[in-house]
């Protein structure tokens, strides 16, 4: 292989890397837009859906669509429950305090988790097969395909319930302006809840696909990925639908070419530095707009 | 008398939008000048214009001869014009005694050595600035509340000691930013009368907005009055008074 | 104002008459050799929250790339003393005055981000500062820096936490660290009083580096080898919920911070199952009862049987 | 500001701490009738994994020795320590083991560095060793002096390195090769190292290296660079977590060339990720056959236990626990000097994945054998008998 | 004309600050009442502690005969209450359309919504215009145009107005004065809070006036107007 043929396979695997970060970052997103929380378990709440996934298909014996529904759907509702036990009693303390909760939050699903489950990593059953597509010399196969389908349609469609539907309207309305949007008879805490339903469980998909496409989860498998993907929301300008799946495919591509033409072992240090001189420059990320205190 | 500031032909356009346009005005050594207007006028724009939070679009302000256009507003404050603002930026989680010690920043001699290792003049200007500071609380009546958070002040209390504060900073100008809001009638005639007495004391300049006429027109020498960032009159309190446009702009249009 | 010289005495005394207790028990192998390792342990936490408490609780830079710091101190001090074989202060204060300087370098452009922005971007740096030195084969790589010599003892550890809070604490109370406490309670008006933003974030910032350098030095003479496992951005977490757990902006705060966390950790260390459990519940219930931290913005010093001595403080 | 309900709160927690450090640091009284033996694991963390399943192994050990009377007449207690998969935390836990709890013995933990963590702190309290899976030299021999206290159950790096480039040069008849190591591992790196020395050596030559880091998901990558390298093998020193989703993805990109590895693949995870498929064509050094007969009473009483087929960690886990159980027996004391000894002295012990014997430098002599994958089972292709 | 909204004794804290000290007053049905003062003496704050944003430490707010203080903000718009905050606060990211649609957030009725919105946009032609705009680049004027149309998307009994002049050309008030007149002739009581005086006391029927969280004067509107008092407390003796 020339280098030109390589560059396009390190940029389909890059693509195919991001897309699983922005399907990640969309969720993350999203709770961080209405409440500007950085939730630091939203990785381990994208872990939690790959072991319901994981168990709806081995134990439940169902196959992969229902599993993926019920993991969404039980993931969402935990989120619900996070967020009504640990976050809303904290809505005005100091942002440090939620920090520091989302942190044990994240924690405590681990550990949980890896209490029941053990630390071993288990493998998902491959649900489908797994074909490999050659365009010439290059290889794409179905299941990256697959994610980043389900990527963009999810980013679609969460785009369109934010952009056109009442309740998407009512949550923008909330992240602009809680105050304002109360007084438009909207119950802010209700849709804040929502919001993290609807977040969680998209992390839950990204965990059951991630579960699909890598084979292995195992309880601490939320960590980087849950940082990757708050970089990927961050660089995209965080609160901004296409800025998370952009940021989390530019995140990707960055992450193939330095594996690929430097060393894989320099790869997170390159996207934390793309982040921190994109911040520098834009320091709202790609999309965002700034803003600044009025004196 | 000379001019302690002069600003020439500066405007500030945010986004197209102008707030403030072709702004002419000076302010002598030593005098206590008003600036009003209605709600959106411009005014506190003017005051960031001056203080450099913003930098003006185009002209140029002078403070004592020298330009100040972009300077960082610590910057400006070192050379010697301090504020206060609109909507009360005190410290609010520190104590009334330190808000006002902080102020004294750029006075204390001692350098980063000295203050870890509580050498040489750290006791001394510690001393100093604490002295200085539970002086300026007592001219505003806040030396029994040194100790309380500032969050916790009455209203009027911490529109006077955001005062004080700025006085810390041993400014030539002092700029007020509706130094009155908030307050009863009695405690506004108490501060307009402390307003006078600390410019005499300290040998201030003063620049106020404010919406008490009671206080603007019982107190200032001259008066600039702003309507749509832009000067619409400019003259002595009894002036202003019987000026129609003041009376349209300020009172709303129809009587 | 000899109040405040009193003060510092009081203290003095009362640090060295506790240093002398504990080492009598150490001496008198009344605290075993786990406990004085914790306690050591703990003198090094204590430094971190300090140190990173200067940083986000009285500057109010949202950091978390505290870990990254100590790295620096811990490897730049193993190298000079085990392969250039330095005196060990000298080679802790080199280390710190690397992280020291590290943070200087960092801390100039990136001190212009707010908030999560800033929080990212260091926690970004940090991760960058370690897979560097994952990457750097003369300092071991990912497998580690190994022979490190056992200087870390109990009696160095103390004495530099003591003179880490004497210098943190002087600081603090000076018109340097007033300015930097202006700046986190309110930025814009911090600047209207003549304070130069830019220069005490960055001050401050170094100092902060400078004490996590040090801190990374006796952490890294206490195991005979570290690698770089060992500052991952969860350790920058973990003294971040040291200082929050205190309090922001308190000393006192920090150093019960270090110490809760700490010892919960050894204490819980024979239940490794539930250790993880029980600290994240714990984290959970302190933030929900006592969300500004145990201290909040209080110090010990701040007490009434303090009141006689007191100096700078606000109460 | 301090309500006083809020200063309660935080009262009781310090306090409570508090006591709880007293309390267990009191807690030291050690019946005569027992023999503590200190696991010290990584429980939480990165590796956790690992250091459970070896911690299961030896936990099986103890046990079928308890069961079995005990050893002289005494319980054997395992006191469990948490090393976090981290250095300075094995070092931390040993200490809480030798002078909290009291162990005669320390078993563990799983990786090289928080081994030699350890390993001074149990030297410096006379305190025996026995690393089950640090497969690094360094972990027994410090620049060329054996380390008295601590010893392993498992062969070492330079062995394994040797085995699989005969074998690659030998018997697959390799000219080229590249190598992808994990370099967040010692064992990984002195591997990937001891490889390529003995590969060219033997007139191969070694085209590429790569490195990944522990946990990563996605090596699509590197693989792709690796695949413009087209060499006649590829050597994976790793663990099965990532060796499982590197074959996989490396067959998925289109590189059919066979894959070498090492024990840390000896898991059945490795077919559940990669697919048996995928697999075909893949070979590593492993310590034993599950076809072996000697082994299957180990593998058994495993799977009765614990539900699940026994890992390569478990079994060395296991192993280590033999050794020891062997040892305090023929000390015939848990005086930790007289046990160090014993140690020693083991000799054609026959533990669960074959005989050993303990050599000068407190590595255990052992057979290894290479297996081949086909179509997700293991077969045994060559078995190497040291020579002692 | 029964009384549409009853305060009684009221006391309002922000965190130490004792902000409203018992205010009590009245709005009749079809009236319209203004609320003036200087800033900072507590109007805006009245108008949040009716709409539910801040709760009232001790007093009673009763609406059409029902006690309305510590419900929700949701609940209080559900009621019939709708707030045009001061500074208009719209959502400036969002087009106009869906600044209306949100106003009409409680609603469940699509064919009263849709006359609703017919009719803010005959009363407000300039919204029709730009109602695929971004709402934040509207002009200050259209912007409290949209804040009120937005309010009266929800078809409230009772509108609170928020200092509607602020910031606009003498022009455009007495263009919003005249449609709050308007809106209140077709049946929409109002409370008004205002620093334009003048303006305020020609619409409105009855008056209170606010000075540092307590009512130092009332009455009806047309004789405060002429009263010397209120001159003095705008212009200064």
């Amino acid at each position: 292989m020339d280098f030109m043929q390589q560059l396009v396979q390190q940029l389909i695997n890059g693509i195919s890397l991001g897309s699983i970060y922005a399907l990640i970052a969309l969720g993350y997103t999203m709770i961080y837009g209405i409440i500007k929380l950085i939730n630091f378990a939203h990785g381990d709440i994208y872990m939690v859906g790959a072991y319901i996934g994981y168990f709806s298909i081995t134990m439940a014996h169902l196959s992969i669509v229902p599993s993926l529904i019920i993991s969404m759907v039980v993931t969402g509702l935990l989120g619900m429950l996070i967020e009504r036990l640990a976050y809303k009693p904290l809505r005005h303390a100091p942002r440090i305090s939620v920090l520091i909760t989302a942190i044990g939050v994240s924690f405590f699903l681990e550990y949980t988790s890896m209490y029941f489950v053990s630390p071993t990593p288990r493998t998902f059953p491959a649900v489908f097969d797994n074909i490999a597509y050659h365009f010439g010399p290059f290889i794409i196969n179905g299941q990256q395909m697959l994610i980043f389908g389900i990527t963009f349609i999810l980013m679609v469609a969460l785009t369109y319930i934010v952009q056109r539907t009442k309740i998407g309207k009512a949550m923008r309305a909330v992240s602009f302006d809680t105050e304002t949007a109360q007084l438009m008879g909207i119950d802010a805490n209700r849709i804040i809840s929502i919001t993290f339903g609807i977040g969680s469980a998209l992390a839950a998909a990204g965990g059951v696909l991630v579960g699909v496409y890598y084979n292995s989860i195992d309880p601490l498998m939320g960590i980087m990925p849950g940082l990757k993907a708050f970089v990927a929301a961050v660089l995209g300008g965080i609160g901004i639908l296409p800025g998370a799946m952009v940021g989390g495919l530019i995140l990707g591509v960055i992450e193939a070419l330095v594996s690929g033409f430097v060393s894989s072992t320099f790869r997170d240090a390159a996207a934390f530095a793309i982040l921190i001189l994109v911040l520098l420059f834009k320091p709202s990320g790609i999309f965002g707009k700034n803003t600044r205190e009025k004196v | 008398m000379t001019q302690l500031l002069k600003a020439e032909g500066v405007s500030k356009s945010f986004g197209g939008l102008k707030a403030v346009s072709d702004f002419d005005f000076y302010i002598d050594n030593g005098s206590l000048v008003g600036l009003i207007g209605p709600n959106g006028a411009g005014k506190t724009t003017a005051f960031n214009l001056i203080t450099g939070v913003y930098q003006p679009t185009k002209g140029n302000i002078e403070f004592d001869s020298n330009s100040i256009v972009g300077l960082k507003p610590y910057q400006i404050t070192q050379r010697g014009i301090a504020r206060t603002f609109q909507n009360i930026r005190l410290f609010s989680e520190l104590s009334v005694l330190d808000n006002v010690k902080i102020a004294y920043h750029s006075h204390v001699k001692y350098g980063l050595v000295e203050a870890v290792l509580r050498l040489g003049r750290y006791f001394g200007e510690e001393k100093r600035v604490e002295e200085r500071s539970m002086e300026l609380l007592r001219i505003f009546k806040l030396d029994d509340k040194a100790q309380e958070i500032a969050k916790n002040l009455p209203y009027g209390a911490q529109r006077r000691l955001e005062i004080a504060r700025a006085l810390a900073a041993q400014p030539k100008l002092l700029l007020l930013d509706e130094p009155a809001a908030g307050m009863n009638p009695q405690e506004t005639q108490e501060l307009m009368e402390m307003i006078r007495w600390i410019r005499k004391e300290f040998g201030l300049t003063i620049l106020l907005i404010e919406h008490d006429m009671s206080l603007v027109m019982g107190i200032c020498e001259r008066i600039y009055v702003l309507e749509y960032g832009i000067i619409i009159a400019n003259g002595t309190p009894g002036e202003i008074k019987k000026n129609p446009e003041v009376i349209r702009a300020y009172l709303g249009g129809e009587a | 104002m000899n109040s405040l010289r009193k003060t510092d005495l009081i203290m003095l005394v009362f640090g060295v008459a506790l240093f002398i207790v504990l080492q009598g028990l150490i001496t008198g192998r009344i605290l075993n050799s786990f406990w004085q390792l914790n306690l050591i342990i703990l003198c090094i936490n204590i430094i971190l929250s300090v140190s990173l408490n200067l940083i986000n609780g009285y500057t109010g830079q949202f950091s978390l790339g505290h870990a990254g710091f100590m790295a620096i101190g811990a490897y730049v001090s193993v190298v000079l003393t085990t392969n250039f074989h330095w005196p060990f202060l000298i080679a802790l204060l080199a280390g710190g005055a690397g992280a020291g300087f590290l943070g200087f370098l960092i801390g100039l452009p990136t001190l212009r981000l707010y908030g999560d922005y800033l929080a990212i971007a260091t926690l970004g740096l940090g991760e960058i500062i370690r897979i560097t030195i994952m990457n750097i084969e003369y300092v071991g790589g990912a497998a580690g820096f190994m022979n490190i010599p056992h200087n870390t003892t109990f009696t160095w550890a103390f004495f530099l936490m003591l003179a880490t809070l004497f210098i943190i604490k002087n600081f603090v109370n000076s018109t340097h660290g007033r300015a930097c406490i202006a700046i986190r309670e309110n930025e814009i008006a911090a600047e209207a009083m003549g304070i130069n933003t830019t220069k005490y974030k960055v001050m401050a910032f170094t100092i902060g580096a400078g004490f996590a350098g040090v801190a990374g030095g006796l952490f890294a003479h206490c195991f005979y080898i570290i690698n770089p496992t060992s500052f991952t951005f969860m350790q920058s977490f973990n003294y971040l919920i040291m200082v929050v757990l205190g309090g922001l902006g308190s000393i006192t705060g920090s150093i019960a911070g270090a110490f809760a966390v700490t010892f919960v950790s050894a204490g819980l260390a024979s239940w490794p199952e539930f250790r993880m459990i029980i600290y994240a519940l714990m984290l959970i219930l302190l933030m929900f009862y006592r969300p500004q931290g145990l201290f909040g913005y209080i110090e010990i010093t701040d007490f009434k049987i303090f009141s006689r001595f007191r100096g700078g403080r606000k109460s | 500001m301090f309500s006083k309900r809020s200063l309660c709160i935080a009262g009781v927690l310090v306090g409570t701490v508090m006591l709880g450090g007293v309390f267990s640091g009191c807690g030291d009284d050690t019946k005569s009738n027992e023999i503590k033996i200190g696991a010290n694991f990584e429980l939480t963390g990165n590796v956790a994994n690992y250091g459970s399943a070896t911690f299961d192994g030896l936990q099986l050990a103890i046990d079928e020795a308890n069961e079995a009377g005990g050893v002289n007449g005494k319980k054997i207690v395992l006191v469990k320590a948490d090393s976090k998969s981290e250095a300075s935390e094995a070092a931390n836990a040993a200490t809480k083991l030798i002078s909290d709890d009291k162990v005669k013995v320390l078993v563990g933990p799983a990786t090289t560095a928080s081994v030699l963590a350890e390993s001074q702190i149990a030297t410096d309290n006379k305190v025996p060793v026995i690393a089950p899976c640090a497969t690094s030299p360094k972990v027994t021999v410090d620049n060329g002096a054996v380390k008295p206290f601590i010893f392993r159950s498992c062969f070492i790096d330079p062995l394994q390195g040797d085995v699989m480039a005969t074998f690659a040069t030998k018997t697959l008849n390799a000219k080229t090769a590249v190598i992808y190591i994990d370099s967040s591992s010692d064992y990984s790196k002195s591997l990937g190292q001891v490889f390529k020395e003995k590969f060219e050596a033997a007139g191969g030559k070694v085209l590429m290296e790569e490195a990944f880091l522990q946990k990563d998901q996605d090596f699509k990558a590197t693989l792709t660079k690796l695949k413009t390298a087209n060499a006649d093998v590829i050597f994976v020193p790793a663990y099965y977590e990532e060796v499982g989703k590197i074959v996989k993805q490396a067959r998925e990109l289109g590189i059919m060339q066979p894959i070498l590895g090492t024990d840390g693949w000896d898991d059945t995870k490795v077919v559940d990720i990669a697919g048996a498929a995928a697999l075909n064509n893949t070979f590593f050094s492993s310590h034993y056959s599950d076809q072996d007969k000697d082994v299957q009473s180990f593998i058994d009483a495993f799977k009765k236990k614990y539900d699940h087929a026994p890992n390569v960690f478990a079994a060395l886990g296991y192993d280590a626990g033999k050794m020891l159980i062997d040892a305090i027996k023929r000390a015939g004391s848990d005086d930790p000097e007289k046990i160090q000894k014993a140690i020693e002295e083991t000799k054609d012990l026959q533990v669960g994945t074959g005989k050993i014997t303990m050599d000068k430098d407190h590595n255990p002599i052992k057979s290894a054998v290479i297996l081949e994958m086909k179509d997700g089972v293991k077969v045994l292709k060559e078995k190497i008998t040291p020579q002692a | 004309m029964g009384t549409m909204l009853k305060i009684d004794n009221i006391n309002v804290y922000y965190g130490a600050i004792h902000a409203i000290k018992g205010i009590s007053l009245e709005v009749g049905e079809g009236e319209i009442v203004t609320l003036i003062g200087a800033n900072g003496a507590g109007k805006s704050t009245t108008l949040r502690t009716i709409s539910g944003l801040l709760k009232p430490k001790s007093g009673t707010i009763t609406f059409e005969g029902k006690e309305i203080a510590g419900l929700a903000a949701q609940d209080i718009v559900k009621a019939g209450i709708s707030q045009v905050p001061e500074g208009r606060r719209i959502f400036a990211n969002m087009t106009v359309m869906e600044n209306l649609d949100l106003g009409a957030f409680i609603r469940k009725d699509k064919e009263g919504v849709q006359k609703d919105l017919k009719n803010v946009f005959e009363r407000f032609p300039r919204l029709e215009e730009r109602k695929n705009q971004e709402a934040g680049t509207l002009s200050g004027g259209e912007q409290q145009m949209l804040a009120m149309g937005r309010a009266l998307m929800s078809r409230p009994r009772l509108l609170l107005l928020d200092e509607p002049s602020m910031g606009l050309a003498p022009l455009l008030i007495r263009e919003i004065f005249s449609i709050i007149a308007d809106i209140n002739k077709t049946g929409t009581t109002v409370l008004l809070v205002e620093q334009n005086a003048n303006m305020a006391l020609s619409i409105a029927s009855r008056a209170y006036v606010l000075e540092t969280g307590r009512i130092t004067l009332s009455g009806d509107a047309e004789k405060l107007a002429a009263s010397e008092d209120v001159r003095k407390a705008y212009l200064g003796g």
